[in-house]
């Protein structure tokens, strides 16, 4: 069905942002400005050249660099659309945020435009290991991409350099490389089964390693299953690989928790997608896990989400739970739940990445960050506090935002696998969800204040900021209520996620798919 | 007469005796020697009986006394094995009969003869009876016994809170055992419809077939009972409570005679009665198990101040060893019966030796607190100048103990160490066993420094100054004549191993065993054992004596050579002399440098006062369902938010534990 | 040209001395020499392989210049004037202990379910299982020494530690194999050792010392 | 024939111990850059103390034997020792027998302290004791390697396997934990707590003089001198050698390097407090048993 076509497209995108990075990593010093259009601009070709991709796929194209080493598939164009678009708007939001922030501090022995480099610098980096991690197409790259965009955004995380970031950074790159290396060993398992039947380099390629999974020894199968799951899930921020997310979510500055917070997760989830259901037609428990992990992580990610008083921790927490949602999407393996688990996923992208700039704007303009301390900012701060409802109504997944629309699909699909718990643990998660979101944002924006939040002084935030805010939630309330727009590319990606394991054509799909209505049917 | 008559006699003499001795209040010499005089008539015939059954078995001896509700018949049956242990622990019985005459009356003055010897004469009579029954059902009845009386030996001294405290934890913990055991009896009775040992050992295999978890259970049982008794680790916790609680003659019989019992139930059952499908796992169980017991045990022991203190801990120690050999031995009796059998004659030398050195160590104990009046190790010293022979029967026990050649102990240490090693060879945990017995072996060797160091060696301490001189012949005697032992079975091992080769060869029935000469060598001087054919080790005491002598020869005519002159001084202490005390080097401070390192391994036993507060606190619902209810609804989300603590190694612990969990489960879903 | 198992063996049981060493040190700078040591194992075990796989001498290349020389710079210039490493939460027998139950239980796990890994036959699936149990040994070393180290820099040690391990597993589960990946799986190892370095400075000139267990700013 | 080689084994002993000390004396000496004692010393210090004045403090009995004991169990050890290819006695004793006989010495000289009440010999004492608990079992675990290499714990058929085997790994670890051991149990510098002369002046032997003393040196000398033979007859016999002359040579010379290494590690380095020994021991504990793991995994 899908031909692959050699072109040059995805190596440009992976290409372009670095070579934004390194330009800025060199000229920041001379040019000043310089670096905040070359980080516009290199976002903003990423995803020109990423829209081109997600059309190409639509027409049921593969586009294929450096022979076979990238591969983009529609499944990669939506992470990478969504991963360049989400770097655009951080980058708009940065241009007044970020030259604000710099004057409280960050990294040592620079000076402030020093620091501004660097950031840009870095931040470009971490876009582009990302959109790297989902071309790659060699299982040992996949590896060092994911690995790299930890590396990239350490330093970002660590930016403020004081006691908390520091100690956020430190957590950051320790518990995520670790675990990362889990998944090395996972990859490595895959890779020594499939270069046996392979044999030579061929093993390395995920397009050719799907033709064989189906023949790995089955005690492998579960190896390489569980150390990917433990080691991409760390990075997904699955419970109980969790504790890093909330402290370097909520100590890093804003625009990089929006990245971490709205892609970085869902590419760490991507890589666990694209490796582990290369099993899945052998393996099918492993979704039925991948499910039951997936409530567990919602359930922890809310109870957290509740106990806790500052805004960034709290968002980091409700994060953890909607990567639960869309595992559990994924682990009810359905057609309608992959579905479901994609859309979910673009749309806690979204939403989520608005929540904590307009958490970035309150700090911005108000420089307190407790929920405690804040209140009575809807008149001071209209824009900001619409945004803030819309994320908030979006993500508890209330009609008519985006969020209710995945998360119906959800449980519809639940209900027809017939993983009930699943459903009712689902429904009453995002019911806490609300209240958590709800209840902050009450008291944020109409409770009492106190010093510093309740100075006169506070006022709107710049305008870059208001508008990358006001983008992100046009788009959430416009795919809640017109949710074919995006239906088309969903579709394709998860059909290829279904396909990943069998053999890739339709014969192979029917072979694999009776095998897996017997795993779905208790 | 007819060993039936033999044995009924040596019976009768204990009970009348008993008897006997109960009429007397007050005169402790007079009833201590008529409790010799019958404890002697009985272990006289008793080894005549033992000797008869060496030659051959004495086949079952029914005294008609039957229970046929529960198809109980008490049986005598005397095989080698019950032979070997109606030797010796008659032996080390007389001679603390023997050891109790001026003893309990110069310490126990004020006290009634009549609380002391009748129950100690019932304790032999008991201890026979276990050794020699083969009826499950009167076995436990004869061990109920043994406990008993035992039991009133340890509250003899009525008047010492913390001993009758004691007897209590003795009470509690080994009737916890023999309900153990006596479950486990049931369970075979109801599968063979019999207690004869013979019937339970069909059952056991019976079960095998039928239900092969209940028997593991059934072991269990049986193991703990047994062990509970022979003072393992960690059930012989009653152990270093009671021994120093019971008058000095008494904890000689429990340490040399009573906890043998024990190890002769794990003998029984793990050696005869099991299936030869269960000897891997058990044996590998009881190994481990006697490790960790030599372990524990000695290095607590090392850390006591207490004379009896140490001597108990060690007791716990010595046993690890003999059961590290049967355990060995266990093991091994499928693969290689060559190892097996070592192990399990090594196992059963140890006791042997045990009960010599260890039942002589606490009348050397008994010794220094009859002339000083304290155990506690600091307060004593220097006793050697004051009582020779018992300092020389002292050194010889402590070497003994401590395996030092060509004393018994180490015979036997030496066997347990070349078959656990063999055994190594082919399952490398055995490696491990014996390095921890070898280090443990040292450790008892820096205990018994301790102890000699502390309580004979050395400036004579204020507590040694009324000491008059060594102790009256009758505490005497039975000192030298175990000293005398420790040394003929040091020297001349291969006696007693061909009479324990035969009580093995006897307990292991139709399986073939290897001549012995095929495995301990035709040298009759000394031992070469032979592991499938080759010699793997030898230990030849004759001639290591001989050249011992001669080198000490020797190094005596090296030292007369340059005949130096020679004068008294005093000793030098680096300027003025102080008085004694002050300069003694106290026991406590000689492992110091150790005791940081191993700092309480060895759990204490605390038991828990009665009370009825709980039977209030049941009918009050409130109390302990719906509050605690309520509250911890209340307070879960705020647990779980504690438990971000925020270390990191804790979050990277998580980590881990999640990687188990998933491997566990996603291995436990296909 | 064939492998010799007798020098693979060899190598790789030193590695585990070495790793026991690199994390039992208490001087800071001599754990680092330990590593380095055993990283130069490592690339005898590269050299070894690539007798008949001459792509592994890349990888070799690589690794020496990455895991022998930048990294043990990285830490010998990092522990410069704080050589004595906090206090770890668990003394020495307790680890030694703990090593010699791993490693044995490692080297019956793979040899009694090699399968579980090894899926190939001949005589690299033999040295394979040793290896691997040596990898799992220092792999779980590594998580040791993360886990019961309070000195953020030996953590560090110990992620490498960790990496090693899974690094020895991939060259014995697949000495075949021929890709320009390893490169960057050696690499990216340094950029992180010399980034959590970089942060761990910070975190001793704002916190005044390494201890990890100071590090609870960020809780519940 | 046995007997005569035994008493072979003691004569060797007897003469050739303190001429090794001697050599060690010199060799500390030179690099100290003193002049130092002529490598007779030992000799002539021994010949003169047996004929000094024996000053006894009513020690009783044992402190009179406990010399000639401990002087006689360490004869009885070299008897077991090969040091011209073949143990005398090795047909009545092996490596267990050996390493028990050799703690008997050092039993001996405690009881010996304790005999004499003096606090110095007490002290010194449990310090012997320590160290025997710290280092023998290196020393143990080293040999057990050994013999789990032979399958057998007899000297004569270990020292046969190294010979016919070569060397091998885990032998090679054994040898250097053996060797570490070594300075603790001859009690060379930096683990002469025992007998710490500046600290408790001679530990144990404080309270000894004139023959007694001369017997507790002579078996103190004969100690190195066994213990450096059973290091290089059971880690290094290569090249066996059968013609016993020259293998009495040979290990002669390798002896001869283990006391010049022993000897320069002695006057390089400081006294360690016993617990920091202990600690020591403890991890040189630990790489014997990675030896002995290495044995049972068969490098």
């Amino acid at each position: 069905m899908s031909t692959e076509t050699a072109s040059v497209i995805p190596a440009l995108v992976v290409i372009v942002p670095t070579s934004a990075a390194v330009l800025i990593f060199i000229l920041g010093k001379y040019a000043a400005g310089l670096r905040e259009v070359l980080a516009v601009l290199g976002s903003a070709a990423a995803l020109a050249l990423s829209a081109a991709i997600v059309s190409a796929t639509l027409r049921g194209e593969v586009l294929t660099s450096f022979n076979n080493q990238l591969y983009a598939d529609s499944l990669s164009a939506l992470l990478i659309s969504l991963i360049s678009g989400l770097g655009l708007i951080a980058m708009i939001y940065s241009l007044k945020y970020m030259r604000h922030q710099v004057q409280e501090g960050g990294l040592p022995h620079t000076t402030t435009s020093g620091r501004l480099t660097a950031f840009y610098g870095w931040i470009m980096l971490f876009i582009a290991t990302m959109l790297w991690a989902c071309l790659s197409n060699n299982i040992i790259m996949l590896y060092v991409a994911v690995e790299a965009s930890t590396i990239a955004s350490g330093l970002l995380v660590a930016f403020y350099w004081d006691k908390r970031s520091l100690e956020a950074g430190y957590k950051y790159l320790m518990l995520l490389t670790v675990g990362i290396t889990f998944s090395l060993f996972g990859c490595v398992l895959v890779y020594a089964s499939g270069a046996n039947i392979l044999g030579g380099s061929k093993g390395l390629l995920l397009s050719d390693l799907r033709t064989v999974a189906g023949s790995f020894p089955p005690t492998t199968v579960i190896l390489a299953s569980a150390f990917l799951i433990v080691g991409f899930g760390t990075k997904a921020g699955i419970a109980p690989f969790h504790p890093w997310l909330p402290d370097a979510h909520a100590e890093a500055p804003t625009p990089v928790s929006a990245l971490l917070s709205g892609v970085m997760l869902k590419v760490a989830l991507y890589a666990l997608v694209r490796t582990v259901s290369l099993f899945y037609p052998t393996f099918a428990p492993v979704a039925m896990f991948a499910l039951a992990l997936g409530v567990f992580t919602l359930i922890i990610g809310d109870i957290m989400a509740l106990a806790q008083d500052d805004l960034k921790r709290m968002l980091a927490y409700s994060s953890v739970s909607q990567i639960g949602y869309v595992l559990v999407g994924f682990g009810i393996g359905t057609q309608l739940g992959i579905y479901a688990g994609l859309f979910h996923l673009l749309n806690h992208a979204l939403a989520k990445a608005l929540l904590f700039l307009a958490a970035g704007a309150i700090i911005y303009s108000t420089g307190a960050r407790k929920i405690s301390e804040l209140g009575g900012l809807a008149k001071k701060m209209p824009i900001t506090s619409f945004c803030f409802f819309v994320g908030a109504l979006a993500v508890s997944g209330i009609p008519p935002f985006n969020g209710f629309q995945s998360k119906l699909a959800l449980f519809v699909a639940g209900a027809e696998a017939g993983d009930w718990y699943a459903v009712i643990l689902g429904i009453a998660g995002s019911l806490v969800t609300m209240v958590v979101l709800l209840k902050a944002a009450k008291s944020v924006f109409w409770g009492q204040a106190t010093p510093p939040a309740s100075a006169p002084t506070v006022r709107e935030a710049p305008l870059t900021v208001v508008v990358s805010m006001v983008i992100l939630a046009i788009l959430c309330l416009g795919i809640g209520i017109y949710p074919k727009a995006v239906y088309p590319p969903l579709k394709a990606a998860s059909a290829v996620i279904q396909t990943i394991g069998s053999q890739g054509d339709s014969v192979a799909r029917s072979q694999s798919s009776p095998k897996y209505r017997i795993a779905r049917s208790r | 007469m007819t060993s039936e008559q033999l044995l009924f006699l040596a019976f009768g003499l204990l009970v009348v005796g008993a008897v006997i001795t109960s009429l007397f209040h007050k005169d402790w010499r007079k009833t201590g020697y008529i409790a010799t005089a019958f404890m002697g008539v009985a272990s006289i015939s008793l080894w005549i009986l033992a000797l008869r059954a060496f030659s051959q078995n004495i086949a079952d001896i029914r005294p008609g006394l039957k229970l046929a509700v529960l198809g109980a018949s008490l049986t005598f049956h005397i095989d080698k094995l019950s032979a070997i242990f109606l030797l010796v622990l008659p032996f080390v019985g007389l001679a603390s009969m023997v050891y109790a005459i001026e003893y309990m009356g110069k310490v126990y003055a004020g006290q009634s003869p009549a609380r002391y010897y009748p129950f100690a004469l019932l304790l032999m009579g008991a201890i026979v009876g276990v050794v020699a029954s083969s009826d499950l059902f009167f076995f436990i009845v004869f061990w109920e016994l043994m406990t008993l009386t035992s039991w009133v030996l340890v509250w003899f001294d009525r008047e010492d809170a913390t001993k009758v405290r004691a007897a209590w934890v003795y009470f509690v913990m080994i009737h916890v055992a023999t309900a153990c055991m006596l479950a486990a009896g049931v369970v075979t009775y109801s599968l063979s419809g019999s207690w004869a040992f013979g019937d339970i050992a069909g059952a056991l295999g019976r079960m095998g077939q039928t239900n092969p978890v209940l028997i593991h259970i059934v072991l269990a049982l049986f193991l703990i009972g047994f062990t509970t008794k022979a003072g393992m680790f960690p059930f012989g916790g009653w152990l270093p409570e009671a021994h120093p609680a019971a008058p000095g003659p008494a904890s000689a019989i429990f340490s040399g005679a009573m906890i043998k019992t024990g190890i002769y139930g794990v003998f029984r059952v793990f050696v005869e009665f099991l299936a030869p499908e269960y000897r891997e796992v058990w044996g590998g169980i009881i190994a481990v198990l006697g490790t960790t017991s030599i372990f524990v045990g000695t290095l607590t022991a090392l850390l006591q101040d207490d004379s009896k203190r140490v001597l108990s801990f060690h007791s716990i120690g010595q046993v690890g060893y003999m059961l590290l050999g049967i355990g060995t031995g266990i093991f091994f009796l499928n693969s290689s019966p060559v190892i097996a059998v070592v192990a399990l004659i090594a196992g059963l030398f140890h006791v042997v030796n045990h009960a010599c050195f260890k039942s002589l160590l606490f009348l050397n104990a008994a010794a220094a607190e009859y002339s000083t009046g304290t155990r506690d190790l600091n307060k004593v010293g220097g006793l050697g100048a004051l009582m020779p022979l018992t300092m020389a029967t002292a050194i010889i026990a402590s070497l003994a103990i401590a395996g030092i050649p060509p004393l018994n102990g180490f015979a036997s240490k030496w066997l347990i160490y070349q078959s656990s090693f063999q055994g190594g060879l082919t399952s490398p945990l055995f490696l491990l066993l014996v390095l921890a017995a070898f280090f443990s072996s040292i450790a008892t060797l820096a205990s018994f420094m301790k102890f000699l160091g502390a309580i004979f060696l050395g400036k004579l301490a204020t507590a040694g100054k009324k000491v008059t001189g060594d102790v009256p012949a009758s505490m005497q005697a039975p000192q030298i004549a175990l000293a005398v032992a420790c040394i003929v079975l040091g020297i001349i091992p291969l006696l007693p191993i061909t009479l324990l080769y035969g009580a093995v060869r006897g307990s292991l029935g139709s399986m073939s065993v290897p001549g012995f000469a095929n495995i301990f060598g035709a040298n009759l001087s000394g031992i070469s054992l032979h592991f499938g054919g080759v010699t793997a080790g030898v230990w030849n005491p004759a001639i290591a004596t001989i050249g011992l002598l001669v080198c000490g020869l020797i190094a005596y005519a090296i030292s007369k050579s340059g005949n130096a002159p020679s004068r008294e001084t005093a000793p030098w202490y680096g300027g003025e002399e102080y008085t004694t005390d002050q300069v003694r080097y106290r026991a406590h401070g000689f492992v110091l440098p150790f005791k940081s390192a191993f700092v309480r391994i060895y759990p204490t036993v605390r038991l828990p006062r009665m009370n009825l507060q709980f039977l209030r606190k049941l009918f009050d619902f409130d109390g302990w369902l719906y509050n605690p209810l309520v509250k911890s609804g209340s307070r879960l989300t705020d647990r779980i938010s504690r438990s971000h603590s925020g270390l990191p190694a804790m979050y990277m612990l998580w980590q881990l534990i999640g990687v188990v969990l998933v491997l566990v489960i996603l291995f436990a879903w296909r | 040209m064939e492998i010799s198992p007798q020098l693979i063996h060899t190598l790789s049981l030193l590695m585990i001395l070495t790793s026991f060493a690199a994390v039992e040190a208490r001087n800071l700078r001599h754990s680092t020499v330990a590593y380095m040591a055993q990283a130069l194992l490592i690339c005898g075990l590269l050299l070894a392989y690539s007798v008949q796989n001459s792509a592994l001498l890349y990888w070799a290349a690589t690794a020496l210049v990455t895991k022998a020389v930048l990294v043990p710079w990285f830490l010998w210039r990092s522990t410069a004037g704080a050589e004595q490493e906090t206090k770890p939460a668990v003394s020495f027998g307790v680890s030694a202990v703990l090593l010699i139950a791993l490693a044995s239980a490692m080297y019956k796990l793979t040899h009694m379910h090699a399968s579980l890994f090894v899926n190939a036959g001949g005589n690299l699936a033999q040295i394979a299982e040793t290896n691997l149990a040596v990898a799992f040994t220092v792999f779980f070393l590594g998580l040791y020494a993360i886990l019961t180290r309070r000195d953020a820099i030996k953590t560090v040690i110990g992620l490498c530690l960790l990496e090693n391990g899974v690094h020895l597993s991939l060259v014995s589960l697949a000495p075949t194999i021929k890709e320009t990946a390893l490169a960057g799986i050696a690499t990216e190892v340094v950029v992180t050792v010399y980034l959590l370095l970089y942060i761990i400075g910070g975190i001793r000139e704002k916190f005044g010392s390494t201890d990890t267990s100071k590090l609870t700013e960020l809780h519940w | 024939m046995f007997i005569a080689g035994a008493l072979l084994n003691v004569i060797l002993v007897i003469l050739l111990a303190p001429l090794f000390e001697g050599i060690v004396r010199k060799l500390k000496a030179v690099i100290h850059s003193r002049k130092g004692p002529p490598i007779t010393q030992p000799y002539i210090d021994i010949l003169k103390l047996l004929g000094k004045e024996d000053l006894q403090m009513g020690g009783g009995a044992l402190f009179r034997i406990a010399p000639m004991i401990s002087l006689g169990a360490m004869l009885l050890a070299a008897t077991l020792t090969p040091m011209w290819g073949k143990a005398p006695l090795g047909t009545s004793g092996d490596i267990i027998v050996w390493v028990y006989i050799m703690s008997l010495s050092a039993v001996a000289v405690m009881l010996g302290a304790f005999a004499s009440g003096n606090p110095f010999c007490y002290t010194g004492a449990s310090r012997e004791m320590m160290m025997l608990l710290s280092a023998e079992p290196v020393a143990v675990v080293a040999l057990l390697t050994a013999g789990v290499k032979a399958k057998s714990l007899l000297m004569g058929d270990v020292i046969g396997w190294q010979i016919a085997h070569g060397p091998s790994m885990s032998m090679a670890f054994a040898g250097i934990a053996f060797f570490l051991a070594l300075q603790a149990n001859i009690g060379k510098l930096p683990f002469d707590m025992v007998e710490a002369d500046q600290e408790i002046a001679d530990g144990p032997f404080m309270e000894f003089s004139g023959p007694r003393l001369a017997l507790y040196k002579l078996s103190f000398y004969i100690r190195q001198l066994v213990f450096s033979f059973i290091l290089v007859s059971i880690f290094v016999p290569w090249p066996g050698v059968s013609f016993a002359p020259l293998a009495l040579v040979a290990g002669l010379l390798k002896v001869l390097v283990v006391f010049v290494v022993i000897g320069l590690i002695d006057s390089v380095n400081p006294r360690l407090r016993i617990d920091q020994s202990m600690t020591y021991m403890g991890r040189v504990l630990f790489v014997s048993l990675a030896a002995l793991a290495f044995a049972v995994i068969g490098v």
